[in-house]
């Protein structure tokens, strides 16, 4: 067994810890440092560690595109689509684990399956769906798919969140005077915090990173860093020190709402399998 | 004793009266909406390439649609680029499973344990599992698999070994890679969390009965971890079997099809070859196989984990 | 100051300021049209919304919304393969109306009639390419060798041996090997076509299981698994060039548009050691360099047509071509498209291989791409909508017998009999 | 305070009939506890009076209204939940002044109503904590304060107390009732404890099998229960039960040396009987009664019982109130009071009553 406070341990579980976690994220280390260096030296072995620090790639990348655009776009779409996800998850959820029926399990499962769907499968009808309605790069549009797109996860968190809460407080709350709406605005909203959060989460980073609904709905006016990434990703001539740039200027803003909000994020994702 | 016996009453008062459905008090019509959503999103376009299933529909062949039965269908099986495909979608599956659930036990055991900035190493290490896909499969194969310049090929020439052309020589080996590693972080979160919720007092009563450090693993902490594994297993398998990007930016399926997966095979006919067609009757097979896993899935994973 | 500029441009052309969409691909010439198109919508009131793609993606992307009548977009960028077929279908607006300033004679007659249909233009080229052999004086007179004006196949093979250097990362020849119509079907046909085969005889029959074929294919497979750089399957023209640029090839047969960037040594390792000659032929001439012009065109379902042109007028002008060379440098200006670029002195000094490049457009015949006639035009494709399925099969084929999955023989077969079933089924031939 | 009243109600979980028929009156301000074993459907019947759960078929009249079909907002009702049901994200105050919120009471009647409560209840000092950092006992009294705060018709408590230790139980057992006598409001009170029905309830309802097989008195039901399941389940340690059988003289025999004679012999005819004692009703006797052999000796302190096994293999209990020492394997005679037999009939477990 383990010796806890021992201190030749200590410094053996700090090597092998730290030495495994560097080694994990090595290509997230080894993009950023490469973001720094010129084309040059982001090829050369010799410069690995050791070179000159510039920012002409970041200076390049923000010249070529506007990238507050495209993050700015990020960001309210997958903010909006979380929303609405959330707003028509909330009750279905809440009816299906407090008030389940012998469908329940296999409503859940049919609804889980549909994130199995490969999206080009349906490409060409949502694309000609979305050009009779006006759709196409549109944040509506987009906002709408990434809803549907993730209303599956959202509506499974919620789920697994809501059945860990007794029913008595909802009955309580009922009994108490409550009705549907002020059970819901009163009680399992509040009560539901930490798992709406981590819901919304899990939602944002899912939408952020969905690259082929952004890629082939927008054209400028609502894309996202998904779309602005692909710009680069087989640009003329040596890129790699600007595709390095260009990655972290798309993955920051998601990578450090990750490590914030990481906590919450287990219980949403093991649908409260894990305590 | 006695309030736990109560407490097993009322829940089975509880789940009597929770299979049915109630007239006094919340309907089920609040699933309604998010029913309704979904069955539009799924039954809209699901028609539409149902029924572009059965014709011959080329984007860029302004010479019409026409109706051809089920001569979509008979070219998929009869091609033996479908079975390809299928297996390459599971081979995926089961490789990043494997790989994320072992390495990230592996990697939780050492988490899990006391050391100097032991919870910013915790969630540095869930960071892959942030990073856009598109992103990963760029830096992983520019920046780190390159057979020429890539960091790899210079390690390894360092120590004398040959530059390995990792998407060439085994492509489903480099792309399950590259996915193993953006899941890994996602099978560390949820493994992590379950360890640390394991009573330190189990593995010092294993102690005290004689057990090491292999079968305190073995018979503690393993079974221990039955559940957040099942939970891996699912939800890797939902997200795997739509697998896209990773191939696109890689090797684009190739060589030869060697690293088609359903998604790209599907791809290649909706997007490089525009037949509108071809695609829409890979949709509808695709469509058929993800509801025969999540069959399966009701079956085993979820079953075993009460959901 | 600025806003007395944009006040100016507004009363200029009160009836003008609209917004329109352009798509275009992610090359370094469209890169600076995007950052010098300031100068028009300065000038005119208008403003751009760009959509910058890598080619694949762009070319997915275009395709989807033109052939759906998406309406997303006021001009598009195409290449020579898509605006014959595009215009022929009734998908792009024909753009022959363009004033009389618009000087169109001045355009290279092959690169015009690449993009027309019937008479009728219906794309205005911004850049224009052909192939030629990129090599490294260095690495040559190192290993005592010369290169000949026009080299052979097996000259070339003999060369890559020579020059061959793996363990200092030196490999004899580069080219394309990642599957795709527009990636590795290029040097292969060059290839196939110098050796005198085709896609199709003149009755539609595919001839990928010829002798021609297997010569052209078989030397490719043999020339890069013994003189290539590992991981050739995944390198297209992007990976293929930054290769060549940190000096990781001997030699590399590919578009005469890279030069401007290895000649900049900003750009490349090799600027000052490159050189460069004619792309190779074995048995015929025919199509041994490919003949490729990126466009603008007007998609029919574009409302702003009279933007659009006046657009496209200016950013395919031979005003816009100087304004480039005196702003962004003279080794930058979009090469290939017109007679007058070639006249300017000051791209003479800085492009020593400018004529060159002219030469190799203007002997690229792309209606006579092989030894035989053949029913269609392009020298790496062939004209038919069904091309780009074709290309994409017989190119993945390519690539697993590159990687050594199955022999180029099975690889031929099999696309031979794909192609059969896609022409028979498109109508082509007859069951 | 509201009489209660339920008619004909049944209710069915699929194919399982869980409530049938059941028909109760209880008083205005009255304490009536529904007891049963595990499944007999006491809180089944207790949220559908509460409103949480329909019925199928058969009405619930709260005073005047007929609530059958009126969600529990609208049916003046307080309930108190096993597991306490308090809202964890809110305060105690902001716990017992829920209801009040919700039927939109101005904020100073709120507030003294809260304190009002929680000066019943002894919480004044408590007011400002959650729900998590309150003792089991306390979260007990804020369930409760959050039922009277409202000054309902009727208080329906689920199994309130068995959440709770053995020693608190007792304690709050005291409390509840004296808070329930003071508000004299109509209680309907629902465990599967007997002890707690006989020290709290009025009346007792016991239940089994979705039925109700008795309505009375604490002591009536101890003194009279109606079958054999009633008088095993009220009372402890639990009655004895023998087999029995007449003598053929007109008398009952409990074992070949002992035989009584009941009151009267108008039933005697009717073939088999199960003889219930009391264990207090079972006497230590030197020399007449039942033979038997100690198998067991439980002291409590004031009292010890004694179980014995006869010579028929009965197993008996008694109390014992002296400090006699008996140890296990002594030999006892054990001598019932006749006077408090019971007589069931052995088939059908009725009780054969007195002509």
């Amino acid at each position: 067994m383990e010796k806890r406070g021992t201190s030749s341990s200590t410094v053996l579980n700090f090597i092998a810890g730290w030495a495994a976690v560097i080694l994990l994220i090595f290509p997230i280390i080894w993009m950023f440092l490469t973001s720094f260096k010129t084309e040059i030296d982001a090829l050369s072995p010799e410069a690995s560690l050791i070179f000159q620090p510039t920012l002409d790639n970041y200076r390049t990348v923000l010249a070529r595109s506007n990238y507050l655009t495209f993050a700015l776009n990020s960001v309210y779409t997958s903010v909006a689509a979380t929303l609405l996800a959330l707003l028509v998850g909330f009750p279905a959820a809440y009816s299906m684990a407090f008030l389940p029926t012998a469908k329940t399990r296999q409503t859940l499962l049919w609804i889980l399956s549909t994130k199995m769907m490969p999206p080009v499968g349906v490409l060409v009808p949502i694309y000609i769906l979305y050009r009779d309605m006006g759709l196409i790069d549109s944040h509506l549009g987009l906002i709408l798919l990434f809803m549907f797109a993730n209303l599956p996860i959202v509506v499974w968190m919620l789920y697994s969140f809501f059945r860990d809460i007794p029913r008595d407080i909802l009955e309580a709350a009922r009994i108490d005077g409550a009705g549907l709406w002020e059970e819901f605005r009163y009680v399992l909203i509040p009560l539901s915090g930490p798992a709406l959060a981590s819901t919304a989460l899990l939602s944002i980073i899912l939408c952020w990173n969905e690259a082929f609904w952004s890629i082939n709905l927008t054209t400028t006016k609502a894309a996202t860093l998904a779309a602005f990434i692909a710009t680069y990703s087989a640009p003329q001539g040596l890129f790699w020190a600007k595709l390095s740039a260009a990655a972290v200027l798309a993955i920051a803003p998601v990578l450090v709402m990750g490590w914030i909000g990481q906590r919450h994020l287990v219980r949403g994702l093991t649908f409260g399998a894990v305590k | 004793m006695n309030s736990t016996s109560s407490a097993v009453q009322h829940g089975i008062a509880q789940m009597e009266s929770s299979t049915r459905a109630e007239s006094i008090g919340p309907k089920t019509y609040l699933v309604a909406p998010s029913v309704a959503v979904l069955l539009v999103w799924i039954t809209v376009p699901t028609v539409m390439t149902f029924w572009f299933s059965f014709q011959h529909y080329n984007l860029v062949n302004t010479a019409g649609r026409e109706f051809i039965g089920f001569a979509n269908y008979l070219y998929f099986f009869s091609s033996s680029s479908l079975t390809i495909a299928a297996l390459n979608s599971i081979y995926v599956v089961l490789g990043v499973i494997a790989i994320t659930v072992c390495l990230g036990i592996g990697l939780v055991l050492l988490l899990d344990r006391d050391f100097t900035g032991a919870r910013i190493a915790r969630v540095l290490a869930i960071s892959p599992f942030f990073v856009m896909p598109t992103v990963a499969a760029l830096i992983w194969k520019n920046l780190l698999l390159d057979p020429v310049n890539g960091l790899l090929a210079t390690v390894l020439g360092l120590v004398g070994l040959p530059a390995v052309d990792w998407f060439g020589t085994f492509p489903m080996f480099s792309i399950i890679v590259i996915i193993a590693w953006q899941w890994i972080g996602f099978s560390t979160l949820i493994l992590l969390t379950a360890l640390q919720s394991l009573d330190h007092e189990l593995k010092e009563a294993a102690a005290m009965d004689g057990a090491g450090a292999f079968a305190t693993f073995r018979f503690i902490v393993l079974p221990h971890l039955a559940r957040p594994i099942g939970i891996i297993v699912m939800i890797e398998t939902i997200f795997l079997l739509s697998v896209f990007a990773e191939i696109f930016v890689t090797t684009s399926g190739g060589p030869g099809l060697a690293s088609t997966n359903l998604s790209f095979l599907i791809y290649v006919q909706a997007l490089l070859r525009f037949d509108v067609g071809l695609a829409s009757t890979g949709g509808v097979i695709s469509i058929i196989l993800a509801n025969v896993v999540a069959y399966f899935l009701a079956k085993t994973v979820s079953r075993s984990l009460e959901i | 100051m600025i806003a007395a500029v944009g006040l100016a441009a507004l009363a200029l052309s009160p009836a003008f300021a609209e917004e329109i969409t352009i798509a275009t691909v992610n090359n370094q010439d469209m890169v600076i049209m995007q950052e010098h198109s300031s100068v028009w919508e300065q000038k005119t009131g208008n403003t751009i919304n760009w959509l910058v793609l890598e080619e694949n993606v762009l070319r997915q992307r275009v395709t989807t919304d033109i052939s759906t009548n998406g309406g997303q977009f006021d001009i598009i960028t195409i290449g020579s393969y898509e605006a014959p077929i595009w215009g022929k279908n009734g998908w792009l607006l024909p753009v022959e109306d363009l004033g009389t300033q618009y000087d169109y004679a001045d355009i290279f007659e092959t690169v015009r009639k690449g993009l027309s249909v019937d008479g009728k233009i219906f794309a205005l080229p911004f850049y224009a390419e052909s192939s030629m052999t990129y090599y490294r004086r260095d690495l040559f007179e190192k290993a005592g060798i010369s290169m000949p004006n026009q080299p052979t196949y097996s000259q070339v093979a003999e060369f890559a041996a020579k020059i061959h250097d793996p363990d200092n990362k030196v490999y004899g020849i580069c080219l394309r090997g990642k599957p795709g119509s527009g990636e590795n079907m290029v040097p292969i046909m060059t290839s196939v076509n110098t050796h005198g085969g085709k896609w199709f005889d003149m009755t539609w029959n595919p001839q990928i299981n010829g002798e021609a074929w297997h010569k052209a294919v078989n030397l490719y497979v043999d020339l890069l698994n013994k003189y290539g750089p590992p991981g050739v399957t995944s390198n297209g023209y992007n990976e293929t060039r930054a290769l060549f640029a940190s000096g990781n090839c001997g030699m590399w047969i590919d578009a005469t548009v890279a030069a401007g960037y290895l000649f900049d040594p900003a750009e490349s390792k090799v600027a000052d050691t490159v050189a460069f000659t004619k792309a190779p032929v074995a048995d015929v001439p025919n199509g041994a360099a490919l003949q490729w012009a990126w466009a603008l065109a007007i998609p029919k379902s574009s409302i702003k047509t009279e933007v659009a042109k006046s657009f496209m007028a200016w950013a395919t002008s031979k005003e816009y071509i100087r304004e480039v060379g005196e702003k962004k440098g003279w080794i930058l200006i979009p090469p290939g498209t017109r007679k007058s670029t070639y006249d300017l002195a000051e791209y003479q000094k800085v492009a020593p291989f400018a004529n060159f490049v002219k030469d190799a457009i203007l002997s690229a015949d792309p209606t006579n791409p092989s030894k035989d006639p053949v029913p269609y035009t392009g020298i790496t494709y062939a004209s038919i909508p069904e091309y780009q399925s074709i290309g994409t099969e017989v190119g993945q084929q390519i690539a697993a017998a590159l990687t050594g999955q199955q022999t180029v023989a099975q690889a031929l077969a099999a696309g031979q009999a794909f192609t059969e079933k896609t022409m028979e089924q498109s109508g082509y031939l007859k069951k | 305070m509201t009489a209660v009243n339920i008619e004909g109600l049944n209710k069915h979980f699929g194919a399982i009939h869980t409530l049938k028929n059941i028909n109760l009156h209880v008083e205005e301000g009255e304490f009536v506890a529904l007891v049963g074993p595990s499944g007999c459907g006491k809180s089944t019947l207790l949220r559908i009076i509460a409103g949480l759960e329909s019925s199928d078929g058969g009405s619930i009249r709260i005073g005047v209204r007929d609530v059958t079909q009126l969600p529990s907002k609208q049916r003046d009702i307080a309930m108190v939940f096993q597991s306490y049901a308090l809202y964890p994200h809110m305060t105690v105050a902001e716990n017992l002044g829920f209801c009040l919120r919700m039927q939109k009471r101005p904020d100073g009647e709120i507030r003294s109503k809260i304190v009002e409560a929680a000066r019943i209840l002894h919480l004044e000092t408590l007011l400002d904590r959650r729900p998590k950092e309150l003792s089991g006992g306390q979260r007990q009294r804020v369930a409760m304060g959050r039922a009277i705060v409202r000054d309902p018709q009727v208080f329906l408590f689920d199994e309130p107390l068995s959440n709770l230790d053995a020693k608190l139980r007792v304690i709050m057992r005291t409390e509840i009732k004296e808070v329930q006598q003071r508000l004299k409001t109509t209680t309907i009170y629902v465990t599967h404890d007997q002890i707690e029905a006989m020290t709290m309830a009025d009346r007792i309802v016991i239940m089994d099998k979705g039925e109700i097989v008795q309505v009375d008195t604490p002591m009536e039901l101890y003194r009279r229960p109606r079958n054999t399941f009633v008088a095993g389940f009220i009372g402890s340690p639990q009655m004895n039960f023998i087999d029995a059988k007449p003598d053929g003289k007109g008398g009952v025999a409990l074992s070949q040396h002992l035989t009584f004679q009941p009151d009267s012999d108008v039933f005697l005819k009717a073939g088999e009987f199960v003889v219930g004692i009391r264990p207090e009703d079972l006497l230590l006797d030197e020399e007449d009664g039942l033979r038997a052999k100690v198998t067991l000796v439980e002291p409590t302190g004031a009292q010890t019982y004694i179980h014995a096994c006869t010579e028929d293999g009965n197993s008996l209990v008694t109390i014992e109130n002296g400090d006699r020492r008996l140890r296990i394997g002594d030999q006892i005679r054990l001598k019932p009071i006749i006077r408090h037999l019971h007589l069931f009939d052995r088939a059908s477990g009725e009780r054969l009553t007195v002509a």
